[in-house]
């Protein structure tokens, strides 16, 4: 009877932890991949064809099995579970007994090359839902889809190869990538415009760069890209992206983007047969960087995402009174206050002489008849009369003071580069005339009946927007 | 010549033969604790079970004297240091591997998982234990009577238990690890809020210093990494063994363990001792004493206090097995159910949000939301100091060993109690409701916010609150226990305010479940 | 801030009403107009219409001036092609009279001041009431309409009942979407993609795409009344019939509602955009 | 011998619980070590796959001597096959090198035929022969984790 609180605690305390000990030695002894190991072998065993294909089915050991490739880092852990993997006879086995698909392993050996290092997942992780790291697994980069699977070959293998052996998604993805003037705004390798995210590396961001609060479904990287190319303002509701795409097209592009990735692979995995470099001509470098915005540039449109006219920049009309020299100073210097960023080497990587292809391909529809010049510098201008005109006559498109934008239909006036960059003969040219094909219209003798004194007051007024005052 | 070989042979024989009693009688010197004077010899014979005394006092014994607290904790440690050294086996601490072996820890090894739980748990439940432990101490009145200087060693031990859980936490080397390492580093900069405002951070750089010493390099990286590794698997666990051991050391000397003056025995105490046997032995009703050692306090084998000591042997070594016992049970079963944390990979570009750092550590953290300086390093300090003074601006030790002294210590600790809560809650309602002075001056001084924010406020205020209590009852006593009730309710709920209320961009939520999702 | 605009909008217009008696006599009086002061007040009109209009909506009315047709990319990528109303026709879609019938003059000096922002005609928030008043007559002068008919009545809007934007209120108004047909036109999901979407043209051939719920604010003003009106006057000229005869006031009201929902501008939506 | 008897009697009152109790602890302490020491010993290697692949037959024509250093592997062939020695010595571990007359070790001079028979020195075994395979693509393969009982040679097409 004695010590009998201490002995009873003692007692029963031991009793508790010899219950947990036991119950963690069973936890260890009946953990996922050890059933599946289990329910493997015996399916060996029962479908054996002769005694000594059972008597090796029988001494298969139980335990981890573990892909160590040292020289890409991987320990992979997947063939705990998926054990078949390698195994011709489980080409019709239900997953996660089944044979690799396709022919892939015979090149791809997993001894050599392991799991994560194309299907990525957690290949340390020895249960599912770890391993293939969806959901809430504290994982950044879950198992990928396989519609996306490609993204992995491009990390090795070069375009021209993947075209011709069966990896035309990723190809396709990299060309859409190309065409659809992503690097308007994103740069890549240094070179792009600054609105967007640089993308670098984009495709082994973690999960945590992603702000998930409107995927739909897991939130995963994969599901955050797919859907932001389908709908961008329905994941990042400020999105200013302007990408519009068609059935699968979301899908090659979020294939390229996975390709895009900061860890490179060791020399002796790549294989780089020919490596064709894309085409750098004006339309494929306009298609590069402009095509996002400015379309075709035959017409122009006021766009709700940025809230301003974009304006059409190959149309014949504009092309006339605009000369190489002006447009490439557009380009260089771009429109400050608007969403047309300087596209100077220093800002954005481009090279100039990339520059001057661009612009001869965005001149290239011009027809050689010169405007009837306006001789800017030999009227006397006042400025006042400049300015009662253009409240009356500009402002309800351009604005007051020229600031553009916010559901009216003219461009901004405002920035540096109507200020210093375009000549008073440019602008008097396009006012009297109008723009064909753009919402300005003619303002001179035939049109909206201004005369040319008119007009050279309004540009004197309006070349006064840039002064400080 | 012949006769000496021959019996020097036959001697070799007989040790031969006897070795077996003779390698067993050195181990059991005592022989079997058959007897009072067995049971003795084993106490003082054993280095290990010496540091105890041979005779327990039965108020010791008693569960609701200590609540086994001290113990508790003791045996917490032992289960981290245990634990520690097999994850050891797998864990290295290099940026590359550390975030991996210890995935490995968790997938590959049999029964990691569950041995990684074990030494987190343990090592976080060792500072609920050593605050439960402080508070029984505390409010028995036991830093009194030549325990002054044990409180202060039990302080610094408080302090390690804290750093130690700290530098654990940062191992991992996953978001969790490297922001925190990141908030800590930066807290230890935060004597440069201070130079900042006398203009001295170019000539005397302290905050900046203490940092790169700390990271060794500006940003956490593999030397932080390397740091807080030594740290945590040896620098701290060397200094709390041998603190430790000084603290026990003390309670020995000390006496033992406080019990009240007038002690009377109860029949219920003999469901947890055995009373010795009065007859014959070491301890017979003749006895007579020698000098041993000089020591403090009473010892338990003087006047009459005799009757109520028990042999430790078997009596103090089966509650200590039980205890121990317990808490292992105790850590194996939760550990078995709860996982400890793991994020993902550390990631130098992508906070956490929020931020937090553990959550034991959230208290400050949200003291920090008001100043880093005050709330990282010159609350903390105030309050250490606070707590490290009491046994000396408090002597009066005439309750010692009885639970809040007496009926006015219960009320004071209730009032206090209550006054704590409700002033702490509302000010904290009033700074998240209507925010502090830069809310409303944009253009407010630093200083004038580091020297006075809801943390400083409620630190005078709990000075202010501890000195009336003294005026009013006249007791130093009731001041300390005011001034004590209010740190660790002031603890509970800034804790509890910085792990649950505050979500991302540290803005205050009623429950995590209403965190916006990202 | 876009509802406090609407708003002051609304209490300007209501003031100036209230304010001004004689500009409601002046109406009513329409008849009685010597010719003398009418040909000023033509003229008064055609001066600001010739500097603010003409741009747009031609020389002669017929909508074909020198801006020729306006395109906007909304933020679905969908361009919508807007060309300026014809006047000569004498059909307007923003009436707050039956379907068929002509305008009152305040539906058109309400659009001449508050402009049609969705389709980039300009507010003209400076122009004084004689002046709308005067534009307003000149525009009404390009068609032979006026001439044979007088505009009707105009439909009383009550204020919208409590429960709109409700839950349940939404919930009957999701109903009658799908059983008028609603989703034919502007899709399951109000995002102006029906089956039908893309075969609808005007009444002049040209093609016309159905309102999107999601990206828009409705043209003559995202407030209740102003979608009630829609349903209840309809849009003459376009596919979108009056409901005033095949749904009860209750009714529209429900659908109302579910319209306010898809556009996103019920109190809960509101409440959180805001978090 | 009345404090035997009282000790006794005391100790027997105690027994059931006490012993039980003790004994529990006991028990339960010794398995929560055993657990625990399970945890040293590793489920997994982090070492590359013992299989490799050495090439196509025809690059092995007779007298070829090949060292494939970061597999410890000699490749031999000869008129009667293709056979992989070990460079790995059985006494304590180190690489053995090439000679004229077989084999020498350069840690404690253990030395070998050609064969790898052990000539001379302490090393206790003859150095291994690894089974070779040929592939589904025709190269073959090598496993270091089978050994064959020395003379196996394989002859391939």
């Amino acid at each position: 009877m004695h010590s009998r609180f201490y002995l009873s605690l003692l007692l029963i305390s031991s009793l508790v932890l010899m219950m947990f000990i036991g119950m963690g030695v069973y936890r260890e002894m009946t953990s996922e991949w050890k059933t599946y190991q289990t329910e493997y072998k015996n399916m060996l065993v029962r479908n054996a064809e002769d005694d000594a294909a059972r008597k090796r089915a029988e001494k298969l050991e139980i335990g981890l099995r573990q892909n160590y490739v040292a020289s890409l880092n991987k320990s992979d852990r997947c063939m705990s579970c998926h054990i078949g993997v390698e195994n011709p006879y489980m080409a019709k086995a239900d997953q996660p007994f089944t044979l690799h698909s396709g022919d892939y392993i015979e090149n791809h050996p997993v001894d050599k090359f392991g799991c994560t290092i194309c299907h990525y997942g957690q290949g340390r992780a020895t249960n599912k839902k770890e391993a293939h790291g969806k959901g809430h697994t504290h994982w950044d980069y879950p198992i990928i889809p396989t519609k996306y699977i490609q993204s992995a070959c491009a990390k090795c293998h070069d375009y021209k190869m993947l075209q011709e052996e069966g990896a035309e998604l990723v190809v396709k993805g990299e060309k859409l990538f190309r065409e659809k003037g992503c690097r308007g705004c994103h740069k890549l390798n240094g070179v792009g415009g600054d609105l967007g995210k640089a993308l670098d590396g984009i495709g082994s961001k973690p999960r945590a760069y992603y702000a998930m609060k409107h995927v739909v479904g897991e939130h995963t990287a994969y599901n955050w890209i797919k859907q932001h190319f389908d709908d961008p303002r329905a994941i990042v509701p400020t999105s200013e992206m302007r990408v519009f795409m068609e059935e699968d097209e979301s899908d090659l592009l979020t294939t390229y983007i996975f390709s895009i990735r900061e860890e490179e692979m060791p020399s002796k995995y790549r294989f780089l047969k020919n490596i064709v470099t894309p085409p750098r001509d004006g339309e494929s470098l306009y298609k590069m960087f402009c095509v996002a915005c400015h379309g075709s540039g035959k017409i122009s449109v006021y766009d709700e995402i940025f809230d301003r006219t974009i304006p059409a920049i190959t149309n014949p009309p504009f092309l006339r009174s605009a000369d190489n020299k002006t447009i490439k100073n557009i380009v260089m210097e771009g429109r400050g206050g608007t969403q047309m960023t300087s596209w100077k080497t220093t800002a954005s990587g481009l090279k100039e002489e990339d520059v001057d292809k661009i612009v001869e391909y965005v001149a290239s529809s011009r027809t050689y008849e010169r405007p009837e010049p306006f001789n800017y510098l030999e009227f006397q201008t006042n400025i006042d009369s400049g300015m009662r005109l253009y409240n009356n006559r500009c402002s309800y498109c351009h604005g007051k003071e020229g600031k553009g934008g916010n559901r009216q239909l003219g461009i901004n006036l405002k920035n540096s580069t109507v200020q210093q960059v375009l000549d008073p003969e440019f602008l008097a040219l396009t006012i009297r005339d109008g723009r064909e094909g753009t919402p300005m219209p003619s303002f001179g003798g035939d049109g909206l009946g201004l005369s040319d004194q008119n007009i050279a007051d309004v540009v004197a007024y309006v070349k006064t927007f840039g002064k400080k005052k | 010549m012949d006769g000496t070989k021959q019996s020097g042979l036959v001697k070799f024989k007989d040790n031969l033969f006897t070795v077996k009693d003779s390698l067993l009688g050195s181990f059991i010197r005592s022989g079997a604790p058959t007897s009072d004077r067995s049971r003795t010899a084993i106490m003082f014979n054993n280095f290990f079970l010496h540091v105890q005394t041979v005779k327990t006092h039965i108020n010791t014994l008693r569960p609701s004297y200590t609540l086994g607290m001290g113990l508790i904790a003791l045996f917490l440690m032992i289960i981290a240091f245990i634990s520690g050294i097999f994850l050891m086996v797998y864990y290295n601490p290099s940026i590359e591997n550390a975030f991996n072996s210890v995935k490995d820890i968790n997938f590959v090894v049999s029964g990691g998982k569950l041995m990684r739980n074990v030494h987190k748990w343990s090592g976080e439940a060792m500072i609920i234990f050593v605050l439960f432990h402080m508070t029984r101490v505390f409010y028995t009145s036991s830093y009194l009577r030549g325990r002054e200087f044990n409180w202060l060693i039990g302080i610094v031990l408080l302090v390690l238990t804290f750093l130690l859980n700290l530098t654990g936490y940062m191992l991992p080397w996953d978001q969790l690890s490297y922001w925190a390492l990141v908030i800590v580093a930066n807290i230890i900069a935060a004597p440069l809020e201070m130079t900042d405002i006398m203009g001295v951070t170019k000539y005397f750089d302290i905050g900046g210093i203490s940092k790169e010493l700390f990271l060794g390099g500006l940003v956490p990286g593999k030397e932080a990494l390397n740091r807080v590794y030594l740290f945590h698997i040896m620098l701290l666990p060397a200094a709390i063994l041998i603190i430790l051991g000084v603290h026990f050391w003390r309670i020995r000397k000390d006496g033992g363990l406080t019990r009240p003056d007038k002690f009377d025995r109860k029949d219920t105490d003999t469901t947890y001792i055995t009373p010795p046997d009065k007859t014959g032995d070491i301890f017979p009703t003749y006895k007579t004493y020698g000098l041993m050692e000089l020591a403090k306090g009473k010892t338990p084998a003087v006047d009459n206090d005799v009757e109520n000591t028990v042999l430790s042997w078997p009596n103090l070594l089966i509650a200590e097995l039980a205890v121990m016992m317990f808490t292992l049970a105790a850590v194996v079963a939760y550990s078995f159910y709860i996982d400890a944390p793991l994020k993902e990979l550390a990631n130098p570009a992508i906070p956490e949000n929020p931020a937090k750092a553990p959550w034991y550590f959230l208290g400050l953290q949200e003291l920090v939301g008001y100043s880093a300086f005050m709330g990282g390093q010159g609350i903390p300090m105030a309050a250490l100091l606070g707590l490290a003074l009491i046994p000396f601006l408090d002597r009066e030790s005439e309750h010692t060993g009885i639970w809040f002294s007496n009926k006015q210590g219960l009320t004071v600790t209730i009032i206090s109690f209550i006054v704590g809560t409700v002033g702490l809650i509302g000010t904290l309602a009033f700074t998240i409701q209507y925010g502090w002075f830069r809310n409303w001056w944009p253009n407010i001084p630093q200083i004038v916010i580091v020297m006075i924010n809801p943390g400083t406020i409620w630190l005078g205020f709990v000075m202010i609150w501890s000195l009336a209590t003294i005026k009013i009852t006249g007791s130093t006593r009731m001041g300390a226990i005011a001034l004590f009730t209010i740190f660790l309710v002031s603890y509970i709920i800034l804790t509890y305010t910085g792990t649950v209320l505050r979500g991302p961009n540290w803005d205050f939520f009623w429950s995590q479940s209403e965190w916006p999702i990202h | 801030m876009r509802v406090f605009k609407i708003l002051a909008l609304f209490m300007a217009i209501a003031l100036l009403l209230i304010s001004s008696p004689d500009f409601i006599s002046a109406q009513d009086e329409d008849a009685e107009y010597d010719d003398a002061a009418y040909e000023a007040l033509l003229e008064k009109g055609k001066e600001y219409y010739n500097a603010r209009c003409e741009a747009c909506h031609g020389a002669d009315g017929d909508g074909k001036g020198f801006v020729d047709i306006i395109r906007v990319s909304e933020k679905n990528g969908r361009v919508l092609e807007i060309y300026p109303r014809d006047f000569t026709v004498g059909v307007y879609k923003f009436r707050s009279t039956a379907t068929g019938c002509l305008p009152d003059d305040k539906d058109l000096m309400g659009t001449v001041k508050r402009g049609i922002t969705k389709s980039l005609m300009p507010p003209q928030d400076n122009i004084s009431s004689e002046e709308t008043e005067a534009v307003v007559e000149y525009v009404k002068s390009f068609s032979e309409r006026y001439e044979e008919e007088d505009p009707c009545d105009q439909i009383s809007v009550a204020d919208p009942p409590v429960w709109v934007a409700s839950e349940k209120s939404i919930e009957k108004g999701k109903k009658i979407y799908k059983d008028m047909k609603c989703w034919e036109c502007h899709g399951d999901l109000g995002k102006g993609d029906g089956p039908k979407s893309n075969d609808i043209t005007d009444d002049w051939g040209k093609r016309l795409l159905p309102f999107n719920f999601v990206t828009g604010e409705l043209k003559r003003g995202s407030t209740a009344e102003n979608v009630y009106m829609t349903f209840t006057a309809g849009l003459d000229g376009t596919g979108m019939p009056s409901y005033q005869d095949t749904l009860n006031e209750e009714d529209r009201w429900h659908l109302v509602s579910y319209t306010l929902k898809l556009m996103g501008l019920t109190e809960s939506d509101k409440k959180t955009a805001s978090h | 011998m009345s404090s035997e008897a009282i000790g006794k009697k005391d100790l027997s009152r105690r027994d059931l619980l006490g012993l039980t109790a003790i004994g529990t602890a006991t028990i339960a302490g010794l398995a929560t070590l055993g657990g625990s020491l399970r945890l040293v010993k590793p489920n997994v290697h982090f070492e590359e796959s013992t299989q490799f692949k050495i090439g196509k037959p025809e690059n092995f024509p007779e007298g070829t001597v090949r060292v494939f250093d970061d597999k410890n592997c000699f490749i031999f062939s000869d008129s009667d096959g293709l056979y992989a020695v070990s460079s790995i010595c059985t006494h304590l571990g180190c690489i053995v090198s090439l000679t004229e007359w077989g084999f020498q070790c350069p840690c404690h001079g253990s030395k070998y035929n050609p064969e790898g028979h052990v000539i001379g020195g302490p090393a206790p075994r003859s150095l291994e022969w690894f089974e070779i395979n040929q592939d589904v693509d025709g190269s073959l393969v090598v496993d270091s984790a089978k050994t064959v009982a020395a003379g196996t040679k394989y002859i391939f097409t």
